[in-house]
């Protein structure tokens, strides 16, 4: 399952779709709206994302995951919109034989599509100020960069 | 030749558009274009020097040809997650 | 949200109960019945425990865990009794600002629990056979290992 | 001293019981403990030489003393997850 919505995410959902009778192992990771950043009170996110490219790049990811990891099911699921306090923006499920390849693989797409997927996050902040999160100094995605001789260093 | 640039987040929000048209030469590099768009939205400049442009969904190098049937996209910093 | 159930695990509910307006991320995992270990073929699993102790080991490695990353929330329920192929026997949740401390976190709550919970699984295979699985060469745990110089390496 | 000592897992099914009660010296470790369960059921024997003992709950070394009042249980290798 990969998709991009701008619904609430169904955790549930996205943990059965990676069910397998192969698996010993699932881990599902979710992202949500956290409150304060240092100092600083988030009252909710905004998500944006550039939609067609961001699926393409999204399944790339899934691929190459099932090429550096024997996964039996994969889904990403990433939410747009406004995402209120404790709201997910995203979910991650990967079913496995054995635990250790559901816990990297997990974290390995996680990692990568925050780099790699065009999707942006704006802050709307307790004191009524909003920023896109542009981060400085970030990895800047270069074509075919996408490979197996990288990620999960 | 005349192409659509799309935009999004803050690219988007400081244009207040979601996609660009601009008058280029053709086989315009993708540096010389990143270097057009700053000019004539000078208050781009900052974000398109840490941005990617995409080519057809691809993340593209500077040193790409653009060529018209091509869907182009300016790329800031990405956030999602 | 510390549990030993002979029911089935609800997950959603191990998930939802660390969810915190403090946490930007969640790490679910969940281990269930695998059918085929090589070539032999399991048709399901029973596991017996030493309830108080595995209540209290478990109440240890929880503290340990909060001592050792920032958490929020963390919960650890583990089903006793037959648990069909696909089925659950085992769910952990971890819920912390940032994501690499959920990940970290909840892979070291299973590793530690699979060396120092008096809980133990049998195979019971589709020939008919069973067999209790006692690890040989397994770490056996001693008094005052469950300490902070040790674990997380 | 009469003492209880819980079973789990195999132990449990070879000795078809889920506690043996045995009679033993005051004081004694839980090394001596060990080696006359064995005594006692020799088919438990190289399990015991791979199981750990609990009292109250905590795992002990061979050196540990055994009271009278201590809960005690056999704890063959876990295999729990």
């Amino acid at each position: 399952m990969i998709s991009i919505t701008s619904e609430a995410i169904d955790t549930k959902e996205v943990l059965e779709s990676v069910k397998s009778d192969q698996a010993g192992a699932s881990v599902l990771f979710v992202g949500s709206t956290r409150q304060f950043t240092g100092e600083k009170e988030t009252v909710r996110l905004e998500y944006e994302c550039y939609e067609t490219m961001a699926l393409e790049k999204i399944q790339q990811l899934v691929d190459l995951a099932q090429s550096k990891w024997d996964i039996q099911q994969c889904s990403v699921v990433h939410r747009t919109g406004l995402v209120g306090l404790g709201e997910s923006s995203i979910a991650v499920a990967v079913s496995t034989g054995h635990r250790k390849e559901s816990f990297e693989a997990a974290a390995w797409l996680v990692d990568e599509l925050k780099i790699r997927v065009p999707i942006w996050k704006k802050e709307i902040w307790a004191d009524g100020k909003t920023e896109w999160v542009h981060p400085a100094g970030g990895q800047q995605p270069k074509p075919g960069t996408l490979n197996h001789s990288q990620g999960a260093s | 030749m005349k192409i659509q640039i799309k935009l999004f987040a803050a690219a988007r929000e400081i244009s207040d558009r979601g996609e660009i048209e601009l008058e280029v030469a053709d086989d315009i590099s993708v540096g010389d274009l990143k270097k057009l768009v700053s000019m004539e939205y000078p208050k781009m400049k900052d974000l398109i020097l840490r941005s990617a442009v995409s080519l057809n969904r691809e993340f593209s190098t500077d040193e790409c040809v653009v060529h018209v049937t091509d869907e182009i996209a300016l790329i800031p910093p990405v956030s999602g997650g």
